[in-house]
């Protein structure tokens, strides 16, 4: 049973500045966690925080129902994979994967039969039998990031910390170290923190994702639930691509009025009312031929398959992700008419923050 | 491999295209020049210099058709940078040397020529007379007269009459022996004032003791005589006084005592005439008395006298101008000036008299302890005695040889030094 | 006639006068001949007289129109007294055919009954004609009898040291230039024809420095060895003859060689040490971002860097002096800079104090190169911070460190100034033997400027050079042969 | 294994993490004591001293495990028993003096540390394993409280020692600089006077010799630069034939010791018309500067990725306008600490100077304090204000570069 609690968790930096802000989350046995957020939201300083290599500035951070606030580092029994990988650069392969059980404190430490048994053990894992005697700059990017994970599994660590470790490949190489993650993740079932801005990464990675915004905790759920039920307005803008339509108005009555703009509400959010922001994934919203909002086409971009309208309702600025079928024209003349289109935004899944 | 071939090859290209060189020797064509550039080693703004330039403006003022560059040089890097401009024949006219100087500067030739000039042939007798014989005879090396004369310096005893009447010890009568000299200074145990103070570990202040124990140093044909009789009981002596008696501090720097004297921890010393202005100026009461004599030898101690006087180098193009520089800073009038304004011992004798009856009696009493003291002969190498000496020192207090076996080794030392 | 005149050698020569003089009245005598080949001496011309009628406690004088007396000698009892040879004495006379007696004072004398006197006549004005004249003064300084005055000349034939024709260095210089860039030229032709494109202006850029390297110490470290095989002294100073490889066997079966070469490895040694460790120890510790007071122990540790060497090591003097601030500390009186070994220690650690704050300068700055992500992980893998250093911080400065203590090698090597200005290489433990605190390189100063051999310091530049370029050498290749981080 | 466990084994209570520095500190200042006393020939205290030192041995080698409740405890306790009464009779042999406190303080520190690791409550309770989760909790708050606070008063212990060790000379000086008279000796403080300031300040030599010293000092940095910066760049990028031999080189004229070659020196400086010029000792300064200047200028340009010359190249640039316009710009904090290190060469030169320059109008610095000396004895009050006139400029510039110097070398460092 390895769980990760942080409890009322606050980081204040020496100049003021505010990390994290009374974090309560709990990481459960196994689970893969996802903490994201955009740059500066705190999620790395939080890693930083589970890892020991900050001090918290109140709150507590339980590991295994401990109090680990004032354990080092090395006493918390965790693993890390840095963003930079942080490889020795003058040690092989093979050292920077032993260096800790080389390295550890005489109680822990393990015989040299056993090390390299483990060494060989990781190497298989991650394929880098190879480059076992190879120094870190002989390495591909690809192979650097394994070595790194490599360096953090090869302790067998309760509970395995990542931070941004994907940032530094290639599109495609991404693609496959996150599969290759998930499968890692789901042969050895430790519990794993892995911090991200990459939304993609999240959705596919995580169990449960844990959005940050300036220090503080947004939602923690689910990735489908987090996608479909955003606690507010920020997760709702910041998860889905194109970014979810943001109108902020007044709900009264069943009905939504933003200055010119006014429509019915759908029918699961009649009861609202007072201001707030009105909100619809643009992979929801309809264009609507001849019964809708009407609505000035500012740009088209076309994505093949799909096309994403930039359009101008009223004054504000909304996305719609339109999908056709083969056989449509490319100038989209059965929804569009003298650059204008007419759109549906009272549908099901639209949310309502108040406030 | 290639790299060496190239460094080679480059070399032949060079010498190659040295070769194209002319090989005729140019005329030389410097003639007699109204410019003489003269190195002083006077420290830097002091009181010498200021004499030393009083004296020079004088000059420039009888001689007006000859322009005199001043240079001063740090008194310290006298001998090397001497040595180095001459080789580059970038030699002053005139250069300010003590006679330690001498014995180093005088044994070098260059292309046979030696760098300073035998002052003899542009002397006559009479203006040689000027000076006290001993100074001349001083500054002579190899028969050849390598520089003038223009001061001498000399140590003796100094002491503070004031502590002596404190601690009520009778003070120093030029007629002491050396053992009323040690009786003095046991006086002062105990009174937490050190009785004598003097670097016993520097040769230069053991070399009064020998004299007194043993007579000179050297016999008269300059070589040395240290394992003659006596010598070694006076550096026993000289031992057995910083580590039996603990009369003397064992400092090989004179520093330390001169410290202690001038803030009257000390009632007396050694010290040169150099220093006495130091004292002025720490506002001690100094009187002096001659170095006491060996009760049994009837010896006096006899410290070491240095001149410093100024050569003429063989470079010179204009060496009559030159001498009659060289005689104008030695002449009776420069030395009296600086004998009454910076306390510097003359060597003319018409100053030599002035200064016998001086007002100030410390200086009396210096002139008259220079009548007691002993020079180096001037042969190459001389200058080595106080490294050998003090070697000497060195091995009798860290008891690595006796004073009998120190001496003998110091002697066959000095002896190879010579025949070098 | 012959002995007389090999005594005088080149020394004297006669011109012209010969006064008579007796019994108070004066008559002039025949002039002698003088070879003009015998005038090489300068300034100096000669002059006889014949004397009757001396009386003790009278003078002989010689004047001449430009220094009134030119030449008083006494008349006493020369009973006792010794004749010195003339070449030995200050005024070159002869009296009866033998040199003149001296009195205690080195002064010249006759006896009263001197017959004839001839001297030379030093100190007059070259290229002009002087009157000279004869007397006979009596203890009151009444005038007995005088000579007829006759005129002199004298030639000036100047013994000078002329100074050395720079010209065949001018030439050496030139050729050094001009072979340079022909050499440079050739190079980048044929690292062009190599295809080696990349470099096309490389030696441009290096010709600047390499030809001003070239230019100033060429010649010099070409004279300095080309020194060590000649008997090069100060006594014969560009007179010096090739003598092979002698200088190098006195250098290799000197009986100081070993203390001299032990202390100088021992002291280069000990002081690198004591910089790396020293400086890393400090930069490790300033090296901490948080540490209160950071840049102000930064500055005050940089110190001994920013003041001048020679300012502090005399203070170091001043201080380890009996009598000094460290005594007055320790309440004792030690001699720190007197005895072997502790003078040994003292200027080791004086110039240690004086290396520290350059190394751990640099030091500080790879450190602050390093990235901190390794230490995090090696933190979180529990590593010890003793482990931390040796693994990690260590490794990743050893590019800094290989040529940082090659350099502070080469320059502890060759420290001349904190043991010459501390010490001057003493105490001496044995005659004729370098002092314990002597390296190589003072105690070359002191062969070359004491001793005046420069042929044997050459010889001993030449042996400290080839050790440390082959030091180097070994150095370089050894560090790279391990070093492995680019 | 459960981290409950893995902490008990993490845990030592801060007073046996901190008494183990403490120790290793103190047995080595132990033996350097001994050193001393022997040097005030006390060789009853250095005895003494160096037995302290053999206890803080033993203690260190004991006291971790001994403390732990194992039978040795007894043995620790007589021990310590033992070092009380060494340090009280070292504490009363001493004379009240700056030493004495000093070294006292070297001694009693630990000794207390010891006694306070002994009565701790919180090493009794860590000795009686196994701890309560509560004991642990508080334990390892309390270190992670109090060890920084440890740590960093470790750093500065270790710093002032430094400092002291650096500041001493520096006192020294200035305390004779304004002592009356030109002797030595006497308190620090005792007596103030500022004749030797106004001796220097008052003459006109010193401002000469400055005017010098600033003159070559700044045209040797800028000179020397001229030199050390296009050669440096050309052996960082540059692969060209004789590229390491020439690097090489230019340490290798620096080994042959400088005594000798004085004359021949003297000779190609006259040949060259430099003596008596500043600019004679600002071309020979410059070449001495050369070998250090390029190796670190070297690893500056190798820390400057090439991608910026590439992407300069793209745009147009010639290589000498990438040079001037990319490179150069870029290692302003490097080029700054290399001219640094020319001007300090120049400032603190004293042979070349003394030879090449007699004339007194170019004398520098360095060689005009040498003429300070006289011939008998030594100017001590005036040379030490001298000198710290002369250090005062280097030291501001010091302060005023710091952070660039540190910046400089932190972006390359010396490189091979």
């Amino acid at each position: 049973m390895v769980d990760v609690r942080f409890i009322n968790a606050h980081k204040e930096f020496d100049d003021g500045y505010v990390g994290v802000d009374r974090l309560n989350l709990d990481i459960a046995d196994g689970e893969f966690l996802v903490l994201l957020g955009p740059s500066g939201c705190g999620k790395s300083t939080t890693l930083r925080l589970l890892a020991g290599l900050e001090d918290l500035s109140d709150g507590e951070i339980q590991i295994d129902g401990v109090r680990v606030n004032d354990l080092p580092a090395a006493a918390r029994g965790l693993g890390m994979v840095f963003q930079s990988y942080a490889l020795y650069p003058h040690m092989t392969v093979s050292e920077n994967l032993s260096f800790g059980l080389r390295m550890a404190p005489k109680a822990d430490r393990v015989e040299a039969a056993e090390i390299a048994r483990r060494v060989s053990e990781i190497a298989e894992l991650l394929t880098l039998e190879k480059e076992l005697e190879k120094k870190p700059r002989e390495l591909s990017g690809g192979q650097r990031q394994r070595v790194a994970i490599g360096r953090a599994l090869v302790r067998r660590p309760k509970v395995l910390l990542m931070d941004e470790p994907l940032s530094n490949l290639d599109a495609k190489l991404r693609n496959r170290m996150r599969r290759d993650l998930r499968r890692l993740h789901e042969q050895h079932g430790t519990t794993t923190v892995y911090v991200t801005h990459d939304q993609v990464e999240a959705m596919t990675l995580a169990d449960r994702v844990a959005i940050m915004s300036d220090g503080k905790l947004q939602q923690h759920a689910t990735p489908n639930d987090a996608y479909h039920h955003p606690a507010n307005a920020f997760v709702a803008s910041f998860l889905g691509t194109p970014a979810t339509n943001l109108i902020e108005g007044v709900a009264k009555d069943g009905r939504f009025t933003a200055g010119d703009l006014s429509f019915d509400l759908p029918d699961h959010l009649k009861h609202v009312s007072g201001p707030g922001q009105y909100g619809v994934r643009p992979e929801y919203a309809q264009i609507a031929k001849g019964s809708g909002i009407p609505a000035k086409i500012d740009i088209v971009e076309n994505l093949g398959g799909e096309a994403v309208f930039n359009l101008d309702v009223f004054g504000h600025a909304v996305r719609i992700l339109y999908h056709r079928s083969g056989a449509e024209q490319r100038n989209y003349h059965d929804v569009v008419a003298d650059g204008h289109v007419e759109i549906d935004l009272a549908v099901p899944s639209a949310m309502f923050f108040e406030g | 491999m290639r790299t060496v071939a190239v460094l080679i090859l480059w070399c032949i290209l060079t010498w190659a295209l040295t070769g194209c060189a002319p090989s005729e020797k140019p005329v030389s064509t410097d003639d007699a020049t109204n410019t003489l550039e003269v190195w002083h080693t006077y420290s830097a703004d002091s009181l010498e210099e200021e004499v030393f330039e009083t004296s020079i403006e004088a000059f420039r003022r009888q001689n007006p058709d000859m322009s005199v560059e001043v240079v001063r040089v740090p008194f310290s890097q006298t001998v090397m940078q001497f040595i180095t401009a001459s080789q580059g024949g970038e030699a002053p006219d005139l250069i300010r040397v003590a006679d330690s100087h001498l014995t180093q500067i005088g044994v070098v030739t260059v292309s046979g020529v030696p760098l300073v000039e035998d002052l003899r042939p542009h002397l006559t007798p009479q203006q040689l007379r000027r000076f006290q014989p001993l100074t001349i005879e001083g500054m002579r090396m190899d028969n050849a007269l390598l520089a003038l004369p223009a001061s001498q310096g000399t140590m003796s005893l100094l002491y503070n009459p004031d502590l002596f009447a404190a601690h009520q010890v009778s003070p120093p009568r030029d007629d002491w022996t050396i053992d009323d000299l040690l009786a003095a200074a046991s006086a002062f145990e105990e009174t937490g004032v050190d009785g004598l103070s003097i670097p016993l570990r520097w040769s230069l202040w053991v070399m009064p003791f020998l004299t007194a124990y043993g007579g000179d140093l050297f016999d008269a044909q300059g070589d040395p005589r240290f394992s003659a009789t006596g010598f070694a009981d006076a550096l026993s002596l000289s031992y057995a006084l910083e580590f039996d008696l603990g009369l003397v501090s064992s400092a090989n720097q004179i520093d330390a005592s001169k410290s202690k004297f001038s803030r009257g921890q000390a009632a007396m010393i050694i010290e040169g005439v150099w220093n006495l202005e130091d004292y002025r100026q720490a506002g001690i009461n100094v009187r002096q008395a001659l170095l006491p004599v060996h009760p049994d030898t009837g010896l006096r101690m006899r410290p070491l006298n240095t001149l410093i006087g100024w050569s003429v180098s063989s470079q010179s193009t204009n060496k009559p101008a030159s001498v009659d520089l060289a005689l104008w800073l030695t002449g009776a009038d420069t030395q009296r000036d600086a004998l009454n304004r910076t306390l510097t011992l003359p060597t003319d004798i018409s100053v030599i008299e002035d200064a016998e009856s001086h007002e100030n009696p410390l200086i009396a009493g210096f002139m008259a302890q220079a009548n007691h003291t002993f020079a180096l002969p001037m042969r190459r190498g001389t200058q080595q005695i106080f490294l050998v000496m003090d070697t000497a020192i060195e091995l009798l207090s860290s008891g690595k040889a006796d004073p009998e076996t120190a001496l003998s080794g110091a002697e066959t030392e000095m002896r190879a030094v010579f025949e070098r | 006639m012959s002995r007389f005149w090999i005594s005088l050698r080149s020394f004297i020569l006669i011109v012209s006068l010969l006064a008579v003089l007796s019994g108070g009245a004066a008559y002039a005598q025949s002039v002698e001949a003088s070879s003009a080949e015998d005038l090489t001496d300068y300034r100096r011309t000669g002059l006889e007289l014949s004397l009757s009628g001396l009386q003790e406690g009278w003078s002989v004088e010689i004047r001449t129109d430009q220094h009134g007396v030119h030449t008083r000698i006494p008349v006493k009892d020369v009973f006792g007294l010794t004749r010195l040879p003339a070449e030995a004495a200050l005024q070159a006379c002869f009296s009866d055919g033998a040199p003149v007696h001296v009195d205690t004072d080195q002064q010249s004398v006759i006896g009263a009954g001197t017959q004839s006197l001839r001297c030379a006549l030093t100190g007059l004005r070259p290229g002009t004609d002087v009157a000279v004249q004869a007397a006979i003064v009596d203890e009151t300084g009444t005038l007995r009898a005088q000579s007829s005055e006759i005129r002199l000349r004298t030639d000036v034939s100047d013994l000078r040291l002329t100074p050395p024709d720079t010209r065949p260095i001018l030439y050496l210089l030139g050729s050094i230039l001009i072979s340079l860039v022909l050499l440079l030229s050739a190079l980048r032709w044929w690292d062009i024809r190599r295809g080696n494109l990349k470099s096309r202006n490389a030696y441009l850029y290096v010709g600047p420095a390499i030809v001003a390297l070239v230019l100033l110490t060429f010649y010099p470290i070409t004279y300095g060895i080309w020194l060590s095989f000649t008997d090069a002294n100060q006594t014969h100073l560009g007179q010096s003859s090739f003598i092979g490889l002698e200088n190098f066997g006195t250098v290799l079966m000197s009986s100081g060689l070993v203390q001299v070469g032990l202390f100088t490895l021992i002291w280069t040694v000990v002081n690198v040490f004591l910089h790396v460790t020293l400086g890393l120890l400090l930069a490790l510790v300033l090296n901490r971002e948080t540490l209160f007071g950071r840049n102000v122990y930064r500055t005050i540790l940089l110190l001994p860097w920013a003041v001048p060497a020679y300012i502090s090591v005399l203070a170091w003097q001043g201080m380890l002096q009996p009598e000094g601030l460290v005594n007055q500390f320790l309440g004792a009186e030690a001699n720190f800079l007197g005895e072997a070994t502790s003078a040994r220690i003292s200027v080791t650690l004086v110039n240690a104090w004086l290396g520290v704050p350059f190394m751990m300068m640099s030091l500080s700055g790879a450190m602050k190169a390093i990235s901190t992500d390794m230490f995090e992980a090696a933190d979180l893998d529990g590593v010890s911070r003793w482990n931390q250093f040796r693994h990690i911080t260590f490794p990743n400065l050893k590019t800094t460190l290989v040529p940082l203590s090659l350099l502070s090698f080469i320059w502890t090597f060759n420290m001349f100034n904190t043991i010459y200005l501390l010490t001057r290489g003493g105490p001496y433990l044995g005659f004729g033997q370098p002092g314990a605190t002597d390296i190589m390189v003072t105690y070359i100063y002191d062969v070359a400027f004491e001793y005046g051999d420069y042929g044997l310091a050459a010889a001993w530049s030449v042996i400290v050079f080839l050790l440390l370029v082959s030091f180097s050498i070994f150095y370089v290749r050894q560090t790279r042969a391990t070093e492995a981080v680019t | 294994m459960s981290l409950q466990t893995a902490s008990h084994k993490w845990y030592v209570p801060f007073e046996i993490l901190s008494l183990r520095s403490v120790l290793n500190a103190a047995v080595a200042m132990h033996v350097v004591l001994a050193a001393l006393e022997l040097i005030r020939d006390r060789i009853d205290l250095a005895g003494l001293t160096i037995a302290l030192a053999a206890i803080f041995a033993l203690l260190r080698w004991l006291a971790p495990q001994a403390l732990s409740g194992s039978p040795r405890l007894q043995i620790v306790r007589l021990i310590v028993l033992l070092s009380i009464i060494i340090v009280a009779r070292l504490t009363l042999a001493g004379d009240v003096s700056g030493y004495a406190v000093w070294a006292r303080a070297w001694s009693w520190i630990p000794i207390l540390m010891v006694l306070a690791a002994l009565f701790s409550p919180y090493t009794s309770t860590w000795t009686r394993q196994p701890l309560s989760t509560d004991d642990l909790a508080e334990g390892l708050a309390r270190n992670r409280r109090l060890y920084p606070w440890f740590q960093r008063f470790g750093s500065h212990v270790l710093l002032i020692h430094s400092c002291v060790l650096v500041l001493l000379p520096v006192i020294w000086i200035a305390d004779v600089s304004i002592s009356p008279g030109n002797l030595l000796g006497g308190g620090i403080g005792d007596a103030f006077s500022l004749e030797h300031y106004q001796t220097m300040l008052g003459g006109s030599s010193f401002w000469v010799w400055t005017r010098n010293s600033v003159i070559v000092a700044v045209g040797t940095t800028f000179f020397g630069l001229c030199l050390a910066v296009p050669s440096a760049y050309a052996f960082s990028r540059f692969d060209f034939f004789g590229r390491r031999s020439a690097m090489f080189a230019f340490i290798v004229v620096q080994m042959f010791p400088g005594a000798i070659i004085l004359v021949p020196y003297f000779l190609v400086m006259k040949t060259l018309g430099l003596l008596n010029t500043s600019i004679g000792l600002i071309v020979a300064y410059s070449v001495t500067a050369l070998p250090l200047c390029i190796w670190m200028l070297k690893g500056f340009f190798d820390a400057v990725p090439r991608e910026l010359e590439e992407a300069a190249k793209l745009d147009g640039c010639s290589t000498a306008q990438i040079f001037l316009r990319i490179i150069l710009p870029l290692s302003i904090p490097a080029v700054a600490v290399t001219g640094i290190f020319s001007f300090l060469t120049a400032w603190n030169e004293f042979l070349l100077a003394l030879v090449f320059n007699t004339s007194n109008d170019q004398f520098t610095l360095p060689v005009g304090l040498a003429s300070l000396i006289p011939t008998d004895g030594q100017r001590w009050g005036d040379f030490a204000a001298a000198s710290l006139l002369v250090s005062i400029p280097v030291v501001i510039l010091f302060i005023l570069f710091q952070r660039s110097l540190i910046q400089g070398l932190s972006s390359g460092a010396v490189k091979g």
